[in-house]
């Protein structure tokens, strides 16, 4: 029973981590209709930033966040002005091709400076446990993800919902042209929408580096839990990404506290699957499929 | 063959259309002789590049054909490779049995996954059948019958010279290229050329869309498994990671769009770039796939149809007409 | 006559818009009915319902005394649904020839040979013959106008719906059409026309239904509902 | 004929395509600051092509488009939007997922618009009293007639100087239509002039000082409205003499 309890409260707290990978690709896809294919590792590429400039620049993790950030946007900037503008109105497929070439590009570009070996994002919180009582206990990494998360998203939801940019962002959305005839100018909204989505790329990066050891090749792992955030939880919803990362993180630790830790992944893939083909649409979408 | 490659458009007659019947044959015979008279180097050359051919065309048949961008072939190629290493080391089968059963298994397995992965539109389709590929990866290193994660090396290998495995993956490269020639010569290629022209004015002239692209999704998968099986047998070690590995079907995506999706050309010139690129930076692999992505990207942005779509803009060249001519 | 076609209180309604409020009305065999009504009043719908595109919200739909609402869009080719649209969707990387192909082998479940030997004929009917080998892209709106009806006639319709056929066309061009249309007419083939040229209509026509905000306003002999109140107000404005 | 200076917006013979299908051809036009211009032409006739073209959505094969003497021939639509002209088009096309107040918050975008936005709430609030009411809701939830008066609420939201309303009738119920073009009457008054671009000859010349009719992409009449003559619109409309 214990186990069990151990496991829904680490799911938990492991699908917030989970929601912040995907609320970016989520912002994307719902804003642009852009699956995102080199998110995660745009993501790797922030954990290799945030790793690089507290071992060479700033110890500080925050400081080291934010230089990160700072990167980040340049880098945001340029895919999103340079090649996705560009591709953007031409179809589906050009646009999800660019970012699978530039998911390549990156992944072994982080290979040839980084080398093949493991690396971390140095921090104590990992070996600490903020709550350890009756046979459960609580990682301090963990909490700060899941605390990080709830927060992100709620910024990021305060953002699209209540201010002049986000209205902006999604009109773009919503309709290009009218949107135009208003004086929008459409292709600078995609570009404060990556801008957004990179930095949480950013966060994200930073703690999935202090969780977790990481590869320049582990973007493409983290783009599939990303993928299943966003479809269980509704394209393009950002509540709906923290409950599809909790589902996720849920049915990994559940799923493996029954049939063994060998299993974890493969049963988040399977849970995922069955969604994707039973309601493609996501749990929470109101959308019908025509 | 014959009736493949030398059906011209009507009324043509005379050396072009002698030329059109000659030279596939001569290319063929001259490729076949390769195996006597070719150095191991370059046979080892040769077997990439008409084994990711191969592969080329499958991916190409599908996203530059049929619509159907996916991102998970690696499983057919993985289940080809697996069935090899059964057959040959555990089973001690002949090879000829482990390539029959590879597109047997594909095709089956295929049909299976096509249940869920065909409700998935577009994008959805693109990573579901991702997740897919990586499910096998995960549950092949959990899976007694696969030797877990540490797989199998396949000794089969040694018992052919590096010339009879040319001539495997000879036969495996043109057999794929022939498929794709029926496929597209056929009522279902009539279909597919419709479909991708106007998906919607197609169903309204009778294209049932779901039938259509589920052939080109079995045809592809089966070509695919025996592809798979042929460079597992070039390669002589399989492990689930690298299997089921995604890199498959990165290479096949961009053999496919340098050469130029929805060509049959494309993946054949899309296929000796991609080989001999990586064979000349084989000492940096990072820099030869950096490479390879940002040719990708370039092409994407410049010119969308590849090299071949460059090459027809300019010349109006073909050498495998898929076109249709009303009889005199 | 006998009915080939039975629309009863059709409705669909995107949104709180409601498009089509009700529409009914019978089609007879071998029988060209024009459909005329201003922008908006929800003809290309109509047709989208009766070729499958939509869904209707309410109402039925009887072909030759079958129920073909729960039908697919291929299912409905195959039973004899021709049709044409507005923008003409010919397949443009394919030349005129290979579009004729696809309306008989997937029309009729033909195979490419018997295909082959009927095609020519159709694409001399509509009088492409000297253009087969064109790309239905590189053709003039006029051609494409020819080479939807073409197309749509390769599945051997027993009921051939047209939208706008004459929209942006000449005269000239407008009775070359005419001509074609009627010639499918003789042929046993019934019509359903929309159009916004209503001179058009006037000639072409066996009878003529208005369509106004929805619902079907009047219909009859073309002249008498050319001239009648219903479509002055309908086009003109109150 | 109206003078180079009367005009607010002026276009020199146009020449649009879509493809290899020419859809404007030579077409010139002038449209007098202060008044209410009415384009008059069936569907097909290319209304739509040229609304799209003034506002950058098309670029014109040859020809010039000068907004206040500025050429803005090809340039970006949010640019065009940016000088003062503001287009409601066809369908209304509010943002369905937005509240009433979103949508209006959209049309003061521009900085110019957004720093004189409280003026212009108020405005369009005592011009439509409906859409206060409302204010909280979705626009999805709203009917056709008051989505149109959104749509319009939305544009007067810029402040422009010029607003082109393409077929705003359309699919609407006569009583409100006549409200509609109530409203646009009232909106002329505060010194907004207006581009009306409909199908119903009638309505259209008995709203406007000037009219142009369009068949086929060309200019095929002009004049002062009350000095058109119905029926010779009516043909010019139809194309062809109608009952001949």
């Amino acid at each position: 029973m214990d186990i069990l309890l151990q496991s829904i409260v680490t799911g938990v707290l492991l699908g917030g981590l989970y929601a912040i990978i995907g609320v970016g690709m989520s912002m994307i896809f719902g804003i642009m209709r852009l699956t995102n294919i080199a998110h995660g590792d745009i993501m790797i590429l922030s954990s290799f930033l945030t790793m690089f400039f507290m071992q060479h620049v700033i110890g500080n993790p925050v400081a080291a966040l934010l230089l990160t950030i700072a990167v980040m946007l340049v880098f945001g900037f340029c895919i999103q002005h340079f090649l996705i503008n560009n591709v953007i109105s031409k179809g589906d497929e050009p646009a999800l091709l660019v970012t699978f070439g530039l998911s390549i590009i990156v992944s072994n570009g982080l290979f040839l400076i980084f080398g093949p070996a493991a690396r971390g994002v140095p921090t104590e919180l990992i070996r600490t446990n903020l709550i350890n009582a009756n046979g459960i206990s609580v990682s301090s990494m963990y909490a700060l993800n899941f605390v990080v998360a709830v927060a992100v998203i709620i910024a990021l939801s305060l953002i699209m919902g209540r201010t002049s940019l986000g209205r902006g962002i999604r009109a773009a959305s919503s309709d290009t042209l009218m949107s135009e005839l208003l004086g929008v100018n459409t292709k600078r909204m995609y570009v404060y929408a990556m801008l957004l989505t990179v930095t949480t790329a950013s966060i994200a990066g930073m703690l999935v580096g202090m969780t977790f050891t990481f590869y320049p090749t582990t973007g493409t792992q983290y783009l599939i839990i990303a993928f299943g955030c966003v479809v269980i939880g509704g394209m393009g919803s950002l509540v709906g990404t923290l409950l599809g990362g909790v589902i996720l993180g849920l049915a990994q630790l559940v799923g493996a506290s029954f049939l063994g830790s060998a299993y974890q992944q493969l049963i988040g893939f399977l849970v995922l699957l069955v969604i994707l083909a039973v309601r493609p649409q996501g749990l929470l979408s109101k959308a019908v499929r025509k | 063959m014959n009736g493949i490659f030398s059906k011209g458009p009507a009324g043509m007659a005379g050396p072009a259309w002698h030329a059109r019947r000659i030279a596939p044959i001569a290319v063929l015979a001259v490729l076949v002789s390769l195996a006597f008279w070719g150095s191991d180097y370059l046979l080892s050359i040769m077997i990439l590049i008409m084994c990711y051919m191969a592969i080329g065309q499958m991916w190409n048949l599908l996203g530059g054909y049929a619509g159907l961008v996916s991102l998970g072939q690696q499983s057919f190629i993985g289940l080809g490779g697996y069935t090899l290493a059964k057959i040959t080391q555990v089973y001690h089968l002949p090879v000829i049995l482990a390539f029959v059963l590879a597109a047997v298994i594909s095709v089956l397995f295929a049909l299976l996954i096509s249940i869920p992965v065909f409700k998935m539109k577009g994008v959805y389709f693109t990573i579901g059948t991702w997740i897919v590929a990586e499910c096998l990866a995960l549950f092949f290193s959990t899976w007694s019958f696969s030797n877990y994660a540490q797989g199998y090396t396949i000794t089969a290998t040694y018992a052919f010279s590096t010339a009879q495995i040319y001539l495997v993956a000879l036969a495996v490269g043109v057999g794929a290229l022939i498929v794709v020639m029926a496929v597209l010569r056929s009522r279902l290629g009539l279909a597919l050329m419709a479909m991708r022209d106007n998906a919607a004015a197609s169903e309204v002239r009778g294209v049932e869309q779901y039938r259509t692209k589920l052939k080109c999704f079995l045809i592809s998968a089966a070509v695919t498994g025996i592809a798979g099986a042929a460079l597992y047998l070039n390669q002589a070690f399989i492990q689930p990671a690298n299997a089921f590995g995604i890199s498959w079907t990165v290479s096949m995506v961009f053999i496919a769009i340098i050469g130029g999706m929805g060509t049959v050309e494309g993946p054949i010139i899309g296929a000796v770039i991609f080989v001999l690129l990586r064979q000349a930076l084989y000492n940096f692999p990072g820099i030869s796939m950096m490479l390879l992505g940002l040719i990708a990207i370039a092409i994407i942005m410049i010119a969308p149809r590849g090299i071949m779509g460059i090459i027809r803009r300019k010349t109006q060249f073909e050498i495998f007409p898929v076109r249709r001519h009303p009889s005199a | 006559m006998n009915t080939i076609l039975e629309v009863r209180d059709l409705g669909i309604s995107f949104g709180s818009n409601q498009v089509l409020k009700s529409v009914s009305f019978d089609l007879y065999e071998n029988e060209i009915l024009g459909v005329i009504g201003p922008n908006g009043a929800g003809k290309t719908v109509m047709l989208n319902i009766l070729s499958g595109i939509l869904k209707p919200g309410k109402g039925s739909v009887s072909f030759m005394g079958r129920d073909i609402l729960p039908m697919s869009i291929v299912e409905r080719t195959r039973l004899g649904f021709g049709r044409t649209f507005q923008i003409p969707r010919s397949f443009e990387n394919m030349t005129a020839y290979e579009n004729g192909l696809i309306g008989s082998v997937y029309g009729t479940g033909a195979t490419e040979r018997a295909a082959s030997l009927k095609v020519p004929a159709i694409l001399e009917m509509i009088g492409l013959s000297d253009r087969k080998g064109v790309f239905a892209g590189k053709l003039g709106l006029i051609d494409r106008k020819r080479l939807e009806i073409g197309v749509a006639l390769a599945s051997n319709p027993k009921l051939l719906l047209l939208d706008e056929v004459a929209g942006g066309l000449t005269e000239s061009e407008v009775s070359d059409i005419l001509g074609i249309v009627r010639g499918i007419k003789e042929a046993g083939v019934s019509v359903i026309w929309i159009e916004h040229v209503l001179q058009t209509m006037l000639e072409g026509t066996d009878r003529v239904m208005l369509l106004a905000e929805g619902r079907d306003v009047v219909c009859g002999p073309p002249e008498a509902v050319m001239s009648s109140k219903e479509v002055e107000t309908a086009y003109l404005g109150a | 004929m109206i003078s180079e200076k009367e005009a607010i917006l002026t276009l020199d013979g146009l020449n649009v395509s879509h493809g290899d299908l020419q859809a404007i051809f030579d077409v010139s036009m002038r449209f007098p600051r202060g008044k209410i211009v009415s384009i008059i032409g069936a569907n097909g006739a290319g209304k739509s092509t040229l609304l799209n073209t003034i506002m950058g959505v098309h670029r014109p094969t040859s020809g010039t488009i000068a907004f206040e003497g500025r050429d803005i021939t090809g340039a970006r639509t949010s640019g065009i939007a940016s000088l003062g002209i503001a287009m409601t088009p066809e369908g209304s096309r509010v943002f369905e997922d937005m509240t009433v107040t979103e949508n209006l918050l959209m049309g003061a975008y521009l900085p110019a618009a957004k720093r004189k936005r409280g003026e212009q709430f108020e405005k369009v609030f005592s011009m439509f009293p409906m859409l206060k009411e409302k204010s909280s809701q979705l626009a999805t939830f709203l009917s056709g007639g008051q989505r149109q008066m959104l749509a319009i609420a939305r544009a007067i939201m810029m402040d422009p100087k010029l607003l082109i309303c393409d077929e705003v009738s359309l699919g609407l119920a006569p009583v409100i239509i006549k409200d509609i073009y109530r409203k646009i009457g009232e909106i002329n008054e505060t010194g907004v002039s207006i581009i009306l671009v409909e199908q119903e000859v009638r309505r259209s010349l008995q709203h406007s000082a000037y009219s142009y009719v369009m068949a086929k992409g060309r200019i095929v009449m002009e004049g002062a409205s009350d000095a058109l003559p119905i029926d010779e619109v009516n043909d010019a409309y139809f194309g062809i003499n109608r009952f001949a």
